[in-house]
């Protein structure tokens, strides 16, 4: 051994070497590198999916991946909010919004041969229903409860009451999706990645393997974590998931129904946690585009020849109050002071990406049921002084929370953001004591309980129904508010269940304007997270819904 | 009788005028070895330079380090910084604050969390490995359990990656410098804990040692009196090591958004996680905190090294 | 001409920081082929430091020597490092005084004599063994081919010494410079250390220059001795004339200073006043004067000339350092007597001395 | 020897057991629990409690750590809460990165380091001696995470000469045997896989040699003096010797024993740095794995994987102590 181990290193060592000179001449990477080869296009993602079934995933990283694989019955217009046909070419539903009909595109194949029928569209559903044991956690199951409610038959009491009633399929490329009452979630649910259709023989595959009964642990399925068994209908298929290497491969689908196949043959989605590492892969040539840009390296890249194309904005970034912990946050004036002292422009101008805009109130004007007309506050630091004057709340104190070692699609550089907000509270002489939470878990805990007197958070929309934002926050009273305002609640909770699109984007208008007069918190702005590519890819449409389609991508 | 005297006088004189080259105290030795040690020399002058700065740094900013005086001239969303100026010697940072002035005022939070956090690991390091060492040393049977345990409890806290025992310390404690110095104190303890017990396992069994127990000089008075301040010297070499790496790992600790929660407050391992992101626009904001740290861990980890090599007999040349 | 003629040698040490300190401050001897010659002094008085620098095993750094030092006609102070390496070993062999920490602890007894073998006389492998057993066996080491597998923390004191020795005599050197040999061997050892160091010499006809503090050994061994004290011979003379008639009082009180058997009891023992560290630069005079019972100014002026002893009957050869020196003779130290001197030889030695004569 | 080791072996389960009780007990009083962690923006407290009953957080601490305990005898560090994958499983995919990173570390520290210490050492107060000791210590000093940064910066873009991160090209068909991407290179016989590897292991690995590195140094050199001034080394000058043989056999051989044993004190720190540096080069390996898990809350993964740390740095240390058993004579174990 004594001698075995000098000699194994030696030789590695001399390896090494030679690699450190061949590499050195070997410059021969810079080509190879740049984009061209072997048709593979690599994507830095910033972590790695959960699984590859869209169906128990609840994170962008997730879907990015399984959207290239899957489709569900609604998409979305290319580079818009609008809804349009996805697997299902029209859709309608009674006036009670409670049968929801679908039109079935003909001769759709799975990646597995079986062909869509309106059967296969039920057997979904009944899936996600019929759903028992640990995939009613909402680890696993979170868009299912959230949109449809629970399941069959529910195991605990925390998971809701179902709304999903059943399925039929009147013929071949009919199906009928009843529910118990209408819902602003729908039609706008049906566009989810979490409810991209299976292939009926994958769906039997996923019975086989059934994670519950793990004890006290909470599984993913294996055939959610490996290539093989999940079958879509997109125009790539998952052929492997390499986590060692944070990677996961898909490769196009030759028989895809939709008029063109994917501009390449290898998808790669790679985990690349560090911002800076992901512009240094970029720009070294290892990736060919990544997401969430940082606003900062946009110009820099932009010099370098790399494409960064604008999205549209679909997110909200806000300064949550919490009224209850302090008296005079109860105080509408207080609150209107500390409206007027945020120079949001400025946060706009110096830190937001290009295509960002000050917010009026908590929607981004891409929603249906943005209202002209709320009440607006400007930038004005003396009135802010008045008004905490009048309201004889000089010396305010202020717990301000907010997240560190995150960037949010709406919040680029948190720490940054709240830098300059405190300046501005400062300004109009409020005390600011600062509180950093590491953004998992304490953040979210945190400001959810209601441990804050103010914070910072944002929202990134699902689809294109104003619900999808308000109802998240406003439909009831919750701890990360702390306010009782019956007005507002039940403007909400009727809304929920109006079943007419049109009367719905009239009451979220009513809806914002009372918002912004009460003024619960404080909208700062709606900016696109950026995007970027290496020079020598044809860009695809780029989503406000950050809903890429990677099949559009090509090398020039 | 005069010509006697005389003689012894002269000769008396003539011994005294010649100092004996030997002797002289083990630190006296260390220090004259130091004197002319060009590594000890280097860190002096940088550390001497780094504690002025930390202490009068205040006084000679010439902006306020915390107000966005400029944030309307700087634009990073579109990667426009002013890098440095007649106004601003090193620039101005991400949000428009005077960089030069931050580097100044940062200087004493920088020290203030090695210093202390230092002072905290070898305190309660020192507790440790000395009880553990006197215990083994002089305890007998009880002695020596005692030791073990307590050595059991180093390993575990050696044998757990120090960053990681920081980041849960931090994560436990919440967020704020105390946390800080803390999380980075702590990966100190078994360090300072072992050190301590090894030499004064090895003083305990040094002749003067037996000799003072064979004149029957109670036990606590030979560890107090002999034993302990014989094998500080080791211990206090580490510290000036130990003062570096809580520089650094401080530093680590911001960048993963762990460190000192008041971001506004200037503390350059803070100033270099948060420029860092913007390295390729803005090189200058990086690499001003990142020469501070640097060159100040260096001037110290510097004069530790000279210091252990200076006061390590074995070493003499 | 001498095989080795040492020329007012003189070692200045410029340590880290420290005061220049002269340990050896003009130091000639001579040292003829098969002689044997003893340097003694009590410890610090510079005569390890003359050894290792005739051996050119000084440190390069902080450390100046000048005079010469002629070994049959080449200067070895300013002789090329790569031609003294040549000589070492094969010329010039050298005994330390700590045998257990003078070898390699993590190297086999074996390799540490086959390298010198390997190196000066060009043997590999099998040859290289055998005559390190043969070598080995020679310095009365048993089972000698077991050993050479050995380290040397398994082997005793005197088999290191030994050890040692056979390293030293491996390429049969002309001259043999042993460093207290023995000052680390327990007394009945010494005896054996010594009488072998005399066998080879004898043999060989190697010249040797015994290096020690301790008169026992000198009498039992030298030809010749000189007497060092604050890095200056003060006394030199053939090995007789020194015992019988020490004419300089540091030489005088050395002798003096060893109990006598047949002293009366009760009487007290008469050791050389004061220690090494009372001296004065010789510049300023007789180093030795603080310490002299007997000194007068003159002792103060200036350094004392080594020169031969003045008076009636003074032998040849017998030169010493000092104004006035002792003139009333030791009543009859016989050898035996000096043999009892503390740490001295057990009995062979002086036996055989007293049968040789 | 083999008794030694039973032995030594079994004082470690002692340590090892204080150690999951001090863990559990630490770790559990992580604030807020895994269920934010998976959830994120989109988590409410119904979906809080569910998950914290599914996995039984909600009972005493005592009881859950009674189970794990159950569970360790039967060899199951149950799942990752975050992937959902048993805790062995997400280990053993990921030690193999950590461990090439390691030793790739090590390597660099011993190849660099232990020549730069020992001529720092035979010049001792020369400018080289400054420079080398000094350049090693720069390594401790610039922070981890930034000199990464310079790293990929240099050769990644501007040079363009090393991948910039991860283990592998994409694309590069490389078949998974063993998870140790060189190692499978040489077996499949894909030497380009094994290459390729190579290439990704070199910028990591000199970003987190920088600590052992300088510890080599600096043990290097001060050994070197220590045994330069020994009698030994004079007596091997007195014979002659070359001064290749006086240096290798007499000086190098004596001066690396302290070598070795730093070398296990040294994967302690190697780990921590793994931490940075693997996420800093989205080197998919424990280091980051953990740190992620920390702030994901993920209690099993903590467990195991620390566990595993801890045991893997001790049986290191045992082993490094019984091996300078064996090079040192003078320590013959029996």
């Amino acid at each position: 051994m004594r001698i075995a181990r000098p000699r194994a290193a030696r030789t590695f060592v001399a390896a090494l070497a030679i690699g450190l000179v061949a590499s050195g001449c070997a410059s021969e990477r810079d080509d190879d590198n740049s984009g061209g080869d072997s048709e593979v296009f690599v994507f830095g993602a910033a972590g790695d999916p959960a699984a590859i079934d869209p169906s128990l995933g609840s994170d962008g990283e997730t879907f990015r991946v399984t959207r290239q694989a899957f489709e569900t019955l609604i998409d979305h217009e290319p580079g818009g909010t609008e809804l349009v046909g996805g697997l299902a070419h029209d859709w309608s539903s009674n006036e009670e919004g409670t049968e929801w009909t679908f039109e079935l595109e003909e001769g759709v194949t799975f990646h597995d041969g079986e062909e869509l029928t309106a059967e296969v569209v039920c057997q979904n559903f009944d899936r996600w229903y019929n759903w028992a044991g640990t995939y009613q956690n909402t680890t696993l199951s979170y868009y299912w409860q959230a949109v449809f409610g629970g399941f069959a038959e529910n195991e605990s009491e925390d998971v809701p009451e179902p709304n999903y009633v059943g399925c039929e399929a009147p013929d071949e490329l009919t199906a009928t999706i009843t529910v118990a009452e209408p819902s602003a979630n729908y039609p706008g649910g049906f566009s989810l990645q979490a409810f991209s259709i299976h292939s009926p023989k994958a769906i039997e595959a996923y019975a086989e393997d059934d994670p519950s009964g793990e004890g006290e642990n909470i599984t993913f399925p294996g055939y959610s974590q490996e290539a093989g068994t999940v079958a879509g209908t997109g125009p790539f298929q998952v052929s492997e998931w390499n986590k060692g290497n944070g990677e996961v491969t898909l490769e196009r689908f030759d028989d895809y129904w939709g008029e063109t196949d994917a501009g390449v043959e290898e998808l790669v989605f790679r985990t690349i946690p560090e911002e800076s590492a992901r512009r240094q892969a970029l720009q070294a040539g290892d990736i060919h585009g990544y997401d969430l840009v940082a606003p900062a390296d946009v110009s820099t890249l932009e010099e370098e020849g790399f494409q960064v194309p604008i999205r549209g904005v679909f997110n909200i970034l806000y300064m949550g109050i919490i009224q209850e912990r302090q008296p005079e946050l109860e105080d509408v004036q207080v609150r209107q002071a500390l409206a007027h002292a945020l120079d949001r422009q400025n946060i706009v101008d110096t830190q937001l990406p290009e295509g960002g805009v000050a917010a009026t109130q908590f929607i981004p004007d891409t929603v249906a049921g943005y209202s002209e007309d709320v009440q607006t506050y400007e930038y004005d630091p003396e009135l802010a002084q008045e008004l905490l004057a009048e309201a004889g709340a000089e010396n305010l104190t202020l717990e301000f929370c907010y997240p560190t070692e995150v960037t949010r699609p709406y919040m680029p550089a948190p720490a940054d953001i709240y830098e300059l907000l405190r300046a501005d509270l400062e300004a109009v002489g409020i005390t600011v004591e600062p509180k950093p939470l590491t953004w998992n878990p304490d953040y979210q805990e945190t400001t959810r309980s209601g441990g804050c007197d103010v914070y910072l958070l944002g929202w990134t929309g699902d689809f294109n129904d104003a619900y999808n934002f308000l109802g998240t926050w406003f439909d009831g009273y919750t701890k990360e508010w702390g306010f009782q305002n019956d007005e507002i609640f039940d403007l909400l909770s009727e809304v929920r269940t109006e079943p007419d699109v049109a009367t719905r984007e009239a009451m979220y208008e009513e809806a914002n304007e009372a918002i912004m007069e009460f003024l619960p918190g404080v909208p700062i702005s709606s900016s696109p997270p950026s995007i970027a590519f290496s020079p020598d890819v044809n860009l695809p449409t780029v989503s406000p819904l950050t809903q890429e389609n990677f099949a559009e991508v090509s090398f020039k | 009788m005069s010509t006697k005297t005389d003689k012894i006088d002269r000769l008396a004189a003539l011994t005294a005028q010649r100092e004996t080259t030997t002797g002289g105290s083990l630190w006296v030795e260390a220090f004259r070895r130091l004197r002319s040690s060009k590594m000890a020399l280097i860190g002096v002058a940088i550390m001497a330079l780094f504690v002025v700065i930390a202490l009068i740094g205040p006084w000679i900013a010439p902006h306020n380090p915390t107000s966005q005086l400029w944030r309307d001239e700087v634009f990073t969303n579109r990667g426009e910084f002013v890098g440095p100026r007649g106004e601003n010697w090193l620039g101005l940072d991400h949000l428009g604050r005077d960089q030069l002035s931050r580097m100044l005022v940062g200087a004493r939070q920088t020290l203030l969390v090695g210093v202390i956090s230092t002072v905290l690991g070898f305190v309660v390091g020192a507790l440790i490995g000395g009880v553990s060492g006197a215990a083994l040393a002089f305890g007998g049977r009880a002695g020596q359990r005692l030791d073990t345990v307590l050595m059991r409890f180093i390993d575990m806290m050696l044998a757990m990656p120090s960053l990681l025992l920081a980041v849960s310390i931090a994560a436990v404690m919440g967020q704020s410098l105390t946390t800080v110095m803390i999380a980075v104190g702590v990966v100190q303890v078994p360090i300072f804990a072992r050190l301590l017990r090894g030499s004064m396992l090895s003083q305990a069994n040094a002749d003067y040692v037996l000799a003072a127990r064979a004149l029957g000089v109670r036990r606590r008075r030979v560890v107090m009196g002999h034993v302990l301040p014989n094998s500080l010297g080791p211990v206090i070499v580490q510290s000036t090591l130990a003062l570096a790496t809580a520089i650094i790992e401080a530093a680590a600790l911001s960048y993963l958004g762990l460190g000192n929660p008041d971001a506004a407050q200037p503390e350059w391992g803070v100033m270099l996680a948060q420029a860092e992101r913007f390295f390729d626009e803005a090189p200058f904001m990086a690499i001003c905190p990142a020469l501070g740290i640097i060159v100040t861990a260096l001037g110290f980890t510097l004069l530790g090294e000279s210091m252990r090599e200076a006061l390590d007999p074995k070493l003499r040349s | 001409m001498p095989l080795l003629s040492v020329d007012e040698l003189k070692v200045t040490f410029q340590g880290q920081g420290r005061r220049a300190s002269t340990a050896v401050s003009g130091v000639s001897f001579d040292v003829d082929e098969g002689q044997v010659v003893g340097l003694v002094g009590e410890s610090g008085c510079g005569k390890s430091v003359t050894s290792l620098a005739l051996m050119g095993l000084l440190p390069k750094k902080g450390v100046r020597v000048e005079g010469r030092a002629d070994y049959r006609g080449t200067d070895l102070l300013s002789l090329r490092p790569s031609a003294m390496r040549d000589l070492r070993g094969t010329q010039l062999a050298m005994i330390f005084q700590d045998p257990l920490s003078s070898l390699n602890p993590v190297v086999p007894i074996g390799v540490q004599v086959t390298e010198i073998l390997s190196r000066h006389r060009g043997m590999r492998g099998q040859a290289a063994r055998d005559e390190a057993a043969a070598l080995l066996e020679r310095v009365g080491i048993p089972d000698p081919t077991r050993r050479l597998k050995e380290y040397p923390h398994q082997l005793s004191g005197g088999m290191r010494q030994r050890a040692l020795i056979a390293m030293a005599v491996a390429c049969a050197p002309r001259l043999l410079i042993a460093d207290e040999p023995t000052t680390a061997l327990d007394v009945t050892i010494q005896a054996q250390i010594l009488e072998l160091l005399k066998e080879l010499v004898d043999q060989e006809g190697t010249a040797l220059l015994m290096i020690t503090h301790d008169l026992g050994v000198v009498a039992g061994l030298c030809d010749d001795v000189n007497v060092l004290y604050a890095g200056k011979v003060v006394e030199s003379a053939d090995r007789r004339n020194l015992f019988a008639e020490p004419a300089h009082p540091y030489a005088h009180g050395l002798l003096n200073s060893i109990p006598r058997l047949d002293a009366p009891r009760g009487q007290p023992l008469n050791p050389v006043r004061g220690s090494i560290n009372d001296q004065i630069a010789w510049a300023d005079g007789c180093a030795f004067a603080p310490r002299c019972d007997h000194y007068t100014l003159e002792c103060l002026e200036g350094a004392p000339e080594l020169g031969p002893l003045a008076g009636a009957g003074a032998p040849a050869g017998h030169q010493v350092r000092c104004v006035n020196p002792v003139r009333e003779r030791l009543e009859t130290v016989t050898l035996a007597d000096v043999g009892a001197g503390d740490d001295s030889p057990a009995e062979p030695v002086t036996q055989k001395e007293e049968t040789s004569e | 020897m083999l008794r030694l080791v039973v032995r030594r072996l079994l004082q470690l389960i002692p340590t090892l057991f204080g150690l999951t009780v001090l863990l559990f007990i630490w770790i559990h009083r992580l604030p807020g629990g895994p269920a934010w962690a998976l959830l994120g923006e989109r988590g409410n407290e119904a979906a809080r409690r569910q998950i914290e009953e599914q996995l039984g957080l909600n009972e005493p601490l005592l009881v859950q750590y009674g189970r794990w305990l159950r569970r360790l005898f039967e060899l199951d560090l149950g799942n990752s809460v975050k992937t959902g994958q048993p805790v062995w499983d997400e280990f053993t995919l990921r030690f193999p990165a950590t461990f090439e990173l390691g030793v790739t570390a090590l390597l660099f520290a011993v190849i660099i380091g232990i020549p730069l210490g020992y001529f720092a050492a035979r010049r001792r107060g020369s400018w080289l001696d400054v420079t080398a000791v000094s350049g090693s210590l720069l390594g401790i000093c610039v922070p981890v995470f930034f000199l990464a940064m310079i790293l990929r910066s240099i050769f990644a873009v501007n040079l363009g000469w090393l991948p910039s991160g991860g283990r592998l090209t994409t694309g590069i068909d490389a078949t998974d045997v063993t998870g140790f991407a060189v190692l499978d290179g040489v077996l499949t016989g894909e030497f380009d896989a094994s290459w390729d590897a190579i290439q990704h292991l070199i910028l990591p690995g000199l970003a987190l040699a920088s600590i052992p590195l300088a510890v080599v140094v600096r043990i290097t050199r001060a050994s070197v003096l220590e045994v330069l001034s020994e009698d030994y080394v004079r007596t091997a000058e007195s014979k002659g010797l070359r001064k290749s043989v006086v240096r290798g056999r007499h000086v190098l051989r004596n001066a690396l024993l302290p070598v070795v044993t730093t070398v296990g004190l040294l994967t302690g720190s190697l780990l921590s740095g793994a931490v940075l540096t693997e996420s800093a080069f989205s080197f998919g390996g424990i280091g980051s794995f953990i740190r992620q898990a920390i702030s994901d809350r993920d209690y099993p993964v903590l467990m195991g994987f620390i566990l595993f740390i801890a045991l893997l740095y001790m049986l290191i240390n045992l082993v490094v102590d019984l091996t300078y058993g064996l090079i040192d004579p003078r320590v013959r174990v029996n």
